[in-house]
């Protein structure tokens, strides 16, 4: 459903990786690992499209990401290392307008809090929460969304262990459906070996 | 599946909330405002003994001050999306880049600029404008801060992933923005000698619209490689 | 049709290429400008109004044509930055700013000198000059947010936007003069109709031209060198070079 | 027609309708654009079917030719008083500086100043204007050019 062809990623007059094919099919769980500085966010973001490879391509249902945007961006569902949450407005304001953003049902967000722990901070400014909080908004959309691909920047950096267990939990669910799911993480998870490919990248010395 | 969300939608979607958060968060509104009062403030009493110099300079110095406050208001435009992620968010949005931007320009102008415009004829009368220029200032102001928020937007677009965007910020627009500056201080001023001003009011129109079409195209190409 | 082009696409070509443009570039605009100057300054007649002080003519124009010619090529090459991809383009871009710079500042430069004995001011604010003086800081603009980049692929698509962006000043350049009522004289050289000038002050002026174009041309193909090797520095042939140089 | 072709008609639409508006008003704006520049005869008698009069006390620029004949210098002083004239009647010039090389009676000459009487500008500044026509002396009597205006309008 998405592969990638050829890729060659080159940051700051470094190679990252070089000539990197890859093809995810639905039902996939692909966990990017490699030491700090190897490019795994950089492969991350080439795959979402924010950021254009040195060479190749990403393609999703054969066409070129580019080409195709707004079907691709309508599937997808990327969270970065930014969660991506305005500390100025509230946490069910935060959550709807991501869900709005993705033309999806705002009515049972407050139902979702309680997913990710946020129960009864539906109405708390985001700025008076802590970094651990703002990913929980953030992931909290993985819960109502309708996107076939994830792409998942470290999700469980500052997540306590329940959380993420949960969020194994929801991830493998996804999977099971017949999504895709890419991610990077330092820790190792605790899904069944069978059930997840892991990608390893190598620091390239030139 | 539901359907896309339409243009419109999620322009009003992006509007909201960055009308939201301006409101939320006054400084942003209330310091370039300050700052275009001050500096109209300063010039008025650095020449205030010659009321007729300063009549003479008037539509040029209320325009400076317009176009230095909107400079100073620009970084907030995507700085803040950009640090916190949510820039990286509208990009990946299932709707075009371009409709977002317009949304958040669009926003911009109505936190900063309104404002301005509103209290511009209080600042008009300080610099003892002549009252036949009133009209036009106004007039040009509502057509040409449009321009400046659209063409800062590129320049902002473009630094926004730099450390030191500031100054590199206003060496990259002023000069953009210096047709607009000289038709409209041309316009005030022809206002207020009674000469006929509407040629300069439509090519000001006429730069409103090309930048209109033009600008949120830059802004998106200019955004996808600051995020890069 | 392209496809004789694409092996220059590739930068050891392009590289390679440069380097024989180089010295027949200089050895063309040194030859054209000692005779063009020499016939400019020395040998063409004195104009019926202006006298002698007509001679800057033949560096002032050059210089201005330039300004904006190399302007459009700097905004072409972004636009094949963007929309092709083309790695080179951003080489190109890196190239020709400063060089445009300069022939901007010079005509510029040249022009206050001519405006003063001739107008009577050093500087006016009307709209021919005003748009030149624009588009010097266009450059400037261009050079900075260059420099302002740590990863040169993506400061060079930065610039690749605001190259284009600049664009709009150009036609209001050259069309200034014929708006607006404005000091600066119409068109000689670059309009439609034959040009409004004796064929012996003509002629120089064109040996000028083309003698500045190739100057410029051959300060391009250097700095354009030297920007292909900063970003090609993890390809072998570019180590090659270098260890070739050393030896 | 499917929604995707219905939403990039309407956008192309909308950019065509900014190109069409884009070009109207440059064209409507230039052909109006009034700026401080004025003739002689403008001075006399305004504008455009004679609405807009400069008044005394403002300041313009006026462009015109040097009356042949008019220049009266001030033999201590710099002073220097001259006529401008285009098509019309003429107006006067009063000025204290140095004149530009190109200054001669025949000469199209840009001054700028102050209305100090309906028929003279207090000139602060005196620029010659050149036409964008290069030619050798010798050409130039050949073909009766020699003090052929610059063009103004």
């Amino acid at each position: 459903m998405l592969n990638a062809s050829n890729l060659t990623c080159i940051r700051e007059e470094r190679i990252l990786f070089d000539a990197l094919d890859l093809d995810f099919q639905p039902g996939d769980i692909w966990q990017i690992a490699g030491a700090n500085g190897t490019g795994k966010t950089s492969l991350l973001r080439i795959l979402a499209g924010l950021m254009e490879p040195e060479n190749g391509e990403v393609c999703y249902q054969q066409t070129a990401i580019q080409k195709c945007a707004e079907e691709y961006h309508q599937d997808l569902l990327y969270l970065g290392h930014s969660p991506g949450v305005k500390s100025e407005l509230t946490v069910l304001e935060n959550l709807k307008f991501n869900l709005q953003l993705c033309s999806q049902d705002t009515e049972q967000c407050e139902k979702l809090l309680e997913q990710v722990d946020l129960f009864g901070f539906a109405d708390t400014l985001a700025a008076h929460l802590s970094a651990g909080q703002h990913r929980r908004i953030a992931l909290a959309r993985l819960w109502l969304t309708q996107a076939k691909i994830w792409i998942l920047d470290e999700p469980f950096t500052a997540i306590d262990k329940l959380g993420v267990k949960r969020l194994e939990q929801r991830i493998l669910e996804h999977a099971d459906q017949g999504g895709i799911v890419i991610l990077t993480t330092h820790q190792d998870l605790s899904l069944p070996k069978s059930r997840y490919q892991t990608l390893t990248l190598e620091r390239i010395f030139s | 599946m539901n359907p896309a969300l339409s243009y419109r939608q999620a322009f009003n979607t992006i509007l909201k909330r960055d009308l939201k958060i301006a409101l939320r968060h006054r400084d942003d509104i209330v310091n370039p405002l300050l700052f275009f009062i001050i500096v109209i403030t300063l010039f008025a009493i650095s020449v205030g003994a010659m009321p007729n110099v300063l009549m003479t300079i008037a539509p040029g110095v209320i325009w400076v001050a317009a176009l230095l406050s909107t400079l100073l208001s620009l970084e907030r435009l995507f700085k803040n999306d950009y640090q916190d992620g949510s820039l990286e968010q509208l990009l990946l949005s299932p709707c075009p880049v371009f409709i977002l931007v317009l949304a958040k320009i669009v926003a911009h102008w109505l936190v900063t600029s309104l404002p301005l415009i509103l209290l511009a004829p209080l600042l008009a009368m300080m610099m003892n404008l002549h009252p036949d220029g009133y009209l036009a200032l106004f007039l040009t102001l509502l057509l040409g801060t449009p321009i400046l928020s659209l063409l800062g937007a590129i320049g902002v677009a473009l630094t926004v992933a730099l450390k030191k965007g500031g100054v590199l910020l206003s060496l990259l627009i002023l000069p953009l923005y210096i047709p607009v500056l000289i038709l409209a201080t041309a316009a005030v001023e022809a206002a207020t000698m009674n000469s006929p001003y509407q040629g300069h009011l439509a090519i000001i129109a006429a730069l409103f619209f090309a930048s209109l079409i033009t600008a949120p195209f830059a802004v998106g190409a200019a955004l996808k490689v600051s995020t890069n | 049709m392209w496809k004789w082009l694409h092996p220059y696409a590739n930068p050891e070509v392009a590289y390679q290429f440069t380097g024989k443009l180089i010295p027949w570039f200089n050895g063309i605009a040194f030859i054209l400008l000692s005779i063009g100057l020499f016939l400019g300054l020395a040998y063409s007649p004195a104009d019926y109004q202006q006298g002698e002080t007509v001679r800057i003519f033949y560096i002032h124009v050059p210089a201005a044509i330039l300004s904006m010619g190399l302007y459009f090529a700097m905004a072409i090459a972004g636009l094949s930055a963007l929309v092709w991809q083309l790695k080179l383009a951003h080489a190109a871009i890196a190239a020709i700013a400063p060089v445009g710079a300069a022939f901007t500042a010079i005509a510029l430069i040249t022009g206050a000198a001519w405006g003063k004995p001739m107008w009577g001011t050093w500087w006016i604010w009307d709209a021919r000059l005003t748009s030149e003086l624009i588009l010097l800081f266009l450059y400037f603009g261009v050079i900075a947010l260059g420099n302002a980049f740590e990863d040169k692929s993506q400061g060079a698509k930065a610039v690749s936007v605001l190259a284009l962006v600049g664009v709009v000043n150009l036609p209001i350049i050259h069309y200034s003069v014929e708006w607006w009522n404005t000091l600066h004289q119409g068109a000689t050289v670059t309009k439609f109709a034959a040009p409004s000038m004796a064929m012996s002050m003509y002629i120089p002026f064109v040996i000028c031209f083309f003698g500045c174009a190739f100057l410029a041309g051959s300060l391009i193909c250097k700095r354009f060198q030297g920007q292909v090797l900063a970003r090609n520095s993890l390809r072998p042939w570019v180590k090659q070079l270098a260890l070739a140089e050393d030896n | 027609m499917n929604p995707r072709r219905k939403k990039r008609l309407t956008i192309i639409s909308l950019i065509l309708f900014g190109v069409a508006s884009v070009t109207g008003l440059s064209l409507y704006g230039l052909s109006n654009f009034v700026d401080v520049f004025y003739t002689p005869s403008e001075v006399h008698n305004g504008k455009e079917d004679g609405t807009l009069k400069p008044e005394v006390g403002q300041n313009i620029r006026v462009g015109g030719l040097v009356v042949v004949g008019s220049v009266k210098r001030d033999p201590e002083t710099l002073k220097v008083s001259f006529d401008l004239i285009d098509t019309g009647p003429m107006i006067t010039v009063q000025y204290e500086g140095i004149l530009p090389d190109l200054f001669r009676e025949g000469q199209g000459i840009v001054a700028q100043g102050k209305l100090i009487k309906p028929t003279t500008l207090l000139a602060t500044e005196v620029l010659a204007k050149h036409d964008e026509e290069y030619m050798p002396k010798e050409i130039a009597d050949a073909i009766g050019k020699h003090h052929k205006p610059a063009d103004y309008n």
